[in-house]
């Protein structure tokens, strides 16, 4: 949150120790070309913020961000424009991987360099490098935690309700597998979900009335920190505290909320859009044909998939510096 | 009291006001008269705050007026009825007479004393029986005049406009109408009065003032002792014969329309008659009397048990099979029945005939104009511009746009529910005159008319009808007004 | 003829039988109608009760879930009050939830929040008030048409509540701020205090639409514009006032939505305009103007969120819940038509 | 009386003589003040190309920016012609975007897209005739508010396209099936086959809507729903093939949009009924109905699109977007209105 008193350290990830290659030093100039979706979420505002802090770093990159939009026929129009200005690399986020498929696979045959943040293309073709967060590795994470923790307590038979992100996305029915698989392995499964929009409002919406279908809850995964601030507001609205809460994306609220420990909230699982950054430098290497300094390699790999980590209490503290302001 | 002095109007491609001078002394009746679109509603208009004059000056009890918006006129002490019904649906009687001046103390409504004050208003008028608290949406359109002059009484004017009260009136409650204006006038009430039925002029008019196109061609005339010649001359330009057309000799033709036990519960009951090709029927009654939805039942446009057949072929119900089958109807309220305002004159006049100006579905423009301009110029529909919107007509020249709709050729019957109302003196010897060949062509008639004299003088025959059942069924030969008008108010049977 | 001639009166009363019998169920006019559709509507709540009562017997009828209900129907309904007014008086606004959005990232800025509660809640109702003035004056004396006129207005406020929060969500600082937050959480006989906000500007609101000039005039404008500028009313100042009245509620709204998720955020109320239209016209007024009732308004209200209520309480996913909500809504107002005359053909 | 009297012959030339004068500075009465309207519009187009050949010289007017322009424009571009029947009828279709996606979904499932490109374009305009045809059938027969009728047909069709695509973008497989995307790829004098198909939708509508019978009753059926049922028109019948056209125009768009992104998918045009209303409204149709054209309504979207063109080009945030583009619309439609004869107040 923008407000917090003491203003956080900008939401881009600290300056990272420069790479042992001389990959930080000046080279060749490249004109990057950045389209990802309207910022009208924390995450995804984080997102744009980050990857024009790392083109800033760089005094050979010129960064070319055109208008976000949740529209898939202008993100289109979008991307058609920054292959007309003939950049030297792309980075999209695509509103939806398939529908922009057609366009990035384009921008490839036209022989810029795509980078692929987050959600997928489909056809390998579209692009030269994927990273992302691994969707259903946080559903897995936030599964082992529920887990454990029930296991601890000795439930049997619990209550887990699932509060999703937008439905229709391939990432929340990958998250939604991970965490069902998780559980399975403690014998458990899930009791409910329901899907919020990612807005605070809509999260404080479907949290009411699951609280009130569901007078007894074990666990409760929340897919996304954003709304996870209405999801607290309507569990302390309700005086609900019986059940183990998991977060989702890791926003510095919610860092804060594990960190007082007295909050239903206990952890956190990390889809952490310091992606961007590092997406943005990939760009730039590929561009300069340069590859990554610690990987034997000369080329940056076909594919990046980052680590989903557990946020509690307990190590809390070393990831707050990598929180984004919700 | 009230001094009107060069007042010019211009509108979009009309001057509609050409230098109008007008004078109204306190407690006398003021007539205006002038032909469709002479510009005595655009006269009054301005004299009520809803256009600005571009020129002239207004002067009331010496001092220098000029209304800006009805606010202001209604603040001078000017109340208005005006031409076009001007009252609001959803609301009740109550609240619609006391629009804009509501009973209420700190801003809240207290609406027992409204609702009070509006009975006695309405009770001055003669029509205790319109509910306070009934919707006006679903009044008849004579009530809605009633609430129109309610709403115009229950100001404390000074000077009471109103512009051809008495078009949606019938026959006794226009005297109803006029007991009011002398019981205003005597208390030294200015009354601007402005109809079409010149004998109206003569009953209750002290002065006459004569537009004609935009211009005052007299003021000031004694209304009573002009003679009727003079003001219809002053007021065409020419000399107009207010007579009917003689009734054809020929023997009327074929059966075209027959009605069969027609009943519709709480309009009408067990009505029968037939009308042949060549013929004109009217039917005489009071207002809600249930002409007007005899018509409606007639074409469809309305459930009613009983038959109705065309050329001796039953016609199935919906007004497209209606049309279809030949029907037309000019229904009486023109603006919500039957115009489209924003649309061309010409695009009004066809649209009861579309396919036969199109072929697979593509309209002739060409020959639709010509049609089109064909009629206007027959019915003298002024300005005689027919890509002009109907909106920009004044009111009798609207009413005619509705009858040219069906005087494009292919009809077999037509039924005309008043079809002069608010047409003027030398339009409506021309109307009378196309209804009569259209008769004479063998098309046949069924007329509604609130004026006896017109019933009688136009038709061939003449059904009376009172509270929904046909009293009187005879030739209009041999009729006459006063023994038409005992029936429809006595239920005396001739 | 000072006395009315006895055939017309006869005439009338002879008629008069069907519509007396008819007024014995109905109480007067427009209001009748008005009840009568009602009726439908309570019937559709009726059914929607009935199906929670069959479905969740455990669930559904608990004092707690009612609350909720209430609770989740405060912030939209505070707003369907105004739009009840705007769309009555011929209009529509489309800025609710964006100009909602903006009064409550305004309030929670830094700066308004180090005032303390009630400068905080006194913003949000001045920025509502404002933007609505705004609508208002574009509309009424700019002659632009509501439809864009507010739609300009929503995407200006959603953009401007981007630019002011940084595209973040702004937390209300607790303790100091509590005071906003405890609307949601202090509960007076069980209730919590939003609910009675709700209920005030219902009830409010209903006062001034049937006991004030005002409220009259609102009808007025909406159903004959024509006809109330040649009544003497300023046709205009009382357009403005309607939108200002909505930009209020949008206000108000705002403050219930901070206490709720106890955040100000630009993505508040997105897509409010369309629910809070769509309640008004389930609830019977039109979108010409004219005509509809605050009653009608807040039952369509509260059926779209018994319906949600009951999906959530079934655990429907989504998709499903979107095809019933398509099919409920035709029914309820297919039922409420059921209960109105039928027009001729 | 088969010839006209001479004296009224003789009155009406004599008065015809300030009519023609009238007539010179007017193309011809509605037409006239049609196209005085789009003058408005065309002015606020030139000043936007102008602001765009000053801020980007070098990107904006080429030609393959125009025709990027055009291409994002197709889409909604074909569903604003049928929202311009709709809305001049006196209806409105907030169901366009939904019935779009979910023609879109049917279209890609894989037993439609078994049987080859021409069947799933057929089934995608079948799709939405018939969603369309349902609008139309619950407006016109069932007597639903069309606000009401066709925003139930939003919900359920976006819910019924979840639940077939399983929430999933379908892909449009290619080769088989590459016809379909070649629409969007294959260019015909530098310009893709889509914008062929829109402007020959934008043609097609524009005859319908001025050259026939049917148009001329749309705006009868709009302009005076009682005048037409009295003159004869089948005021229902037409009212239902108003909202079926609309349909189809929806399934023509799907066609596009699976072109464009080679996939089918349930959030296709998410708020396209916003932005085609109000691409309609901007063109100088009223709400109202009866009365409107099409050439307004697709200036109104090349301006929209134009706006959104120019920020790309200039690279603003969203934010700053937002707002702007709140002000370019109620600019656009003053400086529209500022070319209307001012009406008494
Ligand atoms: N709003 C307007 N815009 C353009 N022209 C108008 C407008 N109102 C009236 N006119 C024109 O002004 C002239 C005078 O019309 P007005 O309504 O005053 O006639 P009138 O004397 O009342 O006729 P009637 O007896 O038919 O009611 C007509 O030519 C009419 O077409
Ligand atoms: N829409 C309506 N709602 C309620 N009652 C109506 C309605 N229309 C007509 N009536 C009733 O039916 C009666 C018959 O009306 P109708 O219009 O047929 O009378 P009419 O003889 O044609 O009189 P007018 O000269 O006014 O046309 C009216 O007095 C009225 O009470
Ligand atoms: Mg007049
Ligand atoms: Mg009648």
């Amino acid at each position: 949150t923008s407000n917090e008193p003491a203003a956080a350290p900008s939401s881009a990830a600290p300056a990272p120790a420069p790479a042992a290659s001389g990959n930080d030093q000046p080279g060749e100039k490249v004109v990057i070309g950045f389209s990802a979706p309207a910022a009208d979420h924390g995450w995804i505002a984080a997102i744009a913020k980050n990857a024009e802090a790392a083109a800033k770093r760089y005094s050979d990159v010129e960064f070319k961000p055109v208008e976000p939009t949740n529209d898939i026929n202008q993100q289109i129009s979008a991307v058609e424009s920054l292959i007309a200005a003939k950049v030297s690399a792309l980075v999209i986020l695509p509103n939806d991987g398939q529908q922009l498929n057609q366009v990035a696979l384009q921008a490839t045959q036209a022989g810029i360099p795509v980078v692929n943040l987050d959600r997928v293309f489909p056809d390998k073709l579209a692009y030269r490098t994927w990273i992302g967060g691994d969707n259903y590795g946080m559903g897995v994470a936030a599964g082992h935690f529920v887990g454990r923790k029930l296991k601890e307590k000795g439930v049997s038979d619990p209550v887990i309700v699932e509060i999703q992100g937008i439905a229709t996305l391939p990432l929340t029915q990958d998250r939604s597998k991970g965490f069902a698989d998780a559980l399975k392995t403690y014998g458990f499964s899930v009791t409910a979900k329901q899907d919020a929009k990612f807005t605070v409002e809509t999260g404080n919406q479907v949290a009411t009335s699951l609280l009130q279908a569901h007078k007894k809850i074990d666990a409760l995964w929340n897919h996304d920190d954003d709304q996870g601030v209405g999801v607290l507001a309507a569990i302390k609205e309700a005086g609900r505290n019986e059940f183990v809460m998991v977060g989702g994306a890791g926003s510095l609220n919610a860092m804060k909320e594990i960190q007082s420990g007295s909050s239903v909230l206990q952890a956190t699982v990390t889809y952490s859009p310091t992606m961007a950054s590092s997406a943005v430098r990939l760009a730039r290497l590929i561009a300069q044909g340069k590859g990554m300094s610690d990987l034997v390699e000369n080329q940056v790999p076909q594919s990046i998939t980052l680590a989903s980590e557990t946020i509690t209490k307990e190590n809390v503290e070393k990831y707050l510096p990598l929180g984004f302001e919700s | 009291m009230l001094v009107m002095r060069g007042i010019v109007k211009q509108f979009p491609g009309v001057r509609a006001l050409d230098g109008v001078d007008l004078d109204v002394r306190a407690g006398e009746v003021h007539c205006l008269l002038g032909q469709n679109g002479a510009g005595k509603s655009t006269l009054i208009k301005v004299l009520a705050g809803v256009h600005q004059p571009d020129e002239g000056t207004i002067t009331f009890n010496g001092a220098e007026a000029r209304p800006g918006s009805p606010i202001d006129a209604i603040r001078l002490g000017f109340a208005t009825i005006y031409q076009e019904l001007d009252l609001v649906d959803g609301l009740s009687v109550a609240e619609n007479i006391f629009l804009g001046h509501e009973h209420a103390r700190l801003g809240f409504v207290d609406r027992a004393a409204g609702r009070r004050a509006a009975r006695e208003v309405l009770e001055r008028l003669g029509h205790p029986e319109i509910r306070p608290n009934a919707e006006v949406g679903r009044l008849p359109p004579a009530a809605k005049q009633v609430v129109s002059m309610a709403r115009a009484l229950s100001h404390d004017a000074r000077l009471i406009i109103m512009d051809e009260p008495s078009a949606a009136l019938a026959h006794d409650e226009v005297a109803n109408l006029f007991r009011i204006i002398r019981e205003l006038t005597a208390q030294g009430v200015a009354v601007v009065y402005i109809s079409h039925r010149l004998e109206e002029i003569r009953e209750i008019g002290d002065r006459v003032t004569v537009l004609k196109d935009g211009r005052t061609v007299a003021v000031g005339l004694p209304a009573r002792d002009t003679p009727t010649s003079r003001v219809v001359s002053l007021m065409t330009g020419r000399d107009v014969e207010y007579v009917f057309p003689p009734r054809s000799s020929r023997p009327p033709g074929e059966e075209v329309l027959r009605v069969e036990g027609l009943s519709a519960p709480g309009a009408f009951s067990g009505v029968s008659f037939s009308v042949r090709a060549g013929e004109i029927v009217g039917l005489a009654g009071l207002v809600g009397s249930g002409r007007s939805e005899i018509l409606e039942a007639v074409y469809g446009a309305r459930r009613a048990a009983g038959r109705v057949l065309l050329g001796g072929r039953p016609v199935r119900r919906g007004v497209t099979h209606a049309v279809r089958s030949g029907m037309g109807l000019a229904p009486e309220e023109r603006k919500a029945q039957a115009l489209l305002l924003d649309q061309s004159v010409t695009a009004n006049i066809t649209l009861g005939s579309l396919p036969g100006f199109a072929r697979f579905g593509w309209i002739d423009r060409g020959r639709e104009r010509a049609e089109a301009a064909r009629l206007a110029d027959l019915l003298d529909i002024r300005p005689p511009d027919t890509e002009r919107p109907v909106r920009t007509l004044s009111g009798g020249n609207q009413q005619k746009a509705v009858l040219a709709r069906w005087l494009v050729g292919g009809r077999r019957l037509l039924l005309l529910d008043e079809p002069t109302r608010g047409v003027d003196v030398g339009a409506r010897a021309e109307l009378y005159a196309v209804i009569r060949d259209l008769a004479d062509r063998g098309i046949a008639v069924l007329l509604v008319s609130s004026e006896v004299p017109e019933v009688l003088g136009l038709s061939d025959r003449v059904l009376v009808l009172r509270e929904g059942t046909v009293i009187h069924e005879g030739d209009a030969a041999v009729l006459d007004e006063h023994r038409v008008l005992d029936m429809i108010m006595e239920g005396r049977a001739a | 003829m000072s006395e009315p001639t006895p055939p017309v009166r006869q005439a009338a009363g002879a008629r008069g039988a069907q519509a007396d019998a008819a007024r014995t169920n109905l109480l007067s006019g427009l209001r009748g109608v008005g009840e009568l559709r009602h009726l439908g509507l309570f019937v559709a709540l009726a059914l929607l009760v009935a199906v929670g009562l069959v479905t969740r017997p455990d669930a559904f009828a608990t004092a707690s879930n009612l609350v909720s209900v209430l609770s989740l129907a405060a912030t939209i309904g505070v707003i369907t009050v105004g739009a009840t007014f705007v769309i009555i008086g011929g209009g529509i606004d489309l800025s609710v939830g964006a100009v909602m959005a903006l009064a409550s990232v305004w309030a929670t800025t830094l700066a308004t929040q180090s005032y303390g509660p009630v400068v905080m809640a006194v913003c949000a109702v001045l920025v509502g008030t404002g933007a609505g003035l705004v609508n208002g004056l574009l509309i009424a004396y700019g002659r632009l048409v509501p439809f864009i006129a507010t739609l300009a207005m929503l995407v200006a406020a959603r953009g401007l509540a981007q630019r002011m929060s940084d595209r973040k969500t702004q937390l209300v600082q607790q303790p100091d701020n509590g005071a906003i937050v405890s609307l949601s959480t202090t509960r007076v006989l069980g209730i919590p205090l939003l609910v009675y906000v709700f209920a005030l500007v219902v009830v409010l609101g209903w006062v001034v639409l049937n006991r004030t000039t005002f409220g009259r005039r609102t009808y007025a404008v909406g159903g004959n514009p024509e006809a109330a500028r040649l009544a003497g009313i300023d046709v205009r100042r009382h357009t403005m006032l309607l939108y200002a009245l909505s930009g209020l509620c949008c206000g108000i709204a705002a403050i219930l939505i901070m206490a709720r998720t106890t955040t100000g955020s630009s993505t508040h109320g997105d897509l409010y305009e369309l629910d809070a239209i769509a309640a008004v016209i389930i609830g019977g007024t039109l979108l010409t103007g004219g005509r509809g009732t605050i009653m009608g308004s807040i039952l369509g209200l509260l059926i779209f969120t018994l319906i949600t209520n009951l999906f959530i309480l079934n655990g429907l996913n989504t998709s499903d819940q979107l095809i019933a909500k398509g099919l409920i809504i035709v029914v309820a107002v297919l039922l409420q038509r059921r209960n109105l005359k039928e027009r001729a053909p």
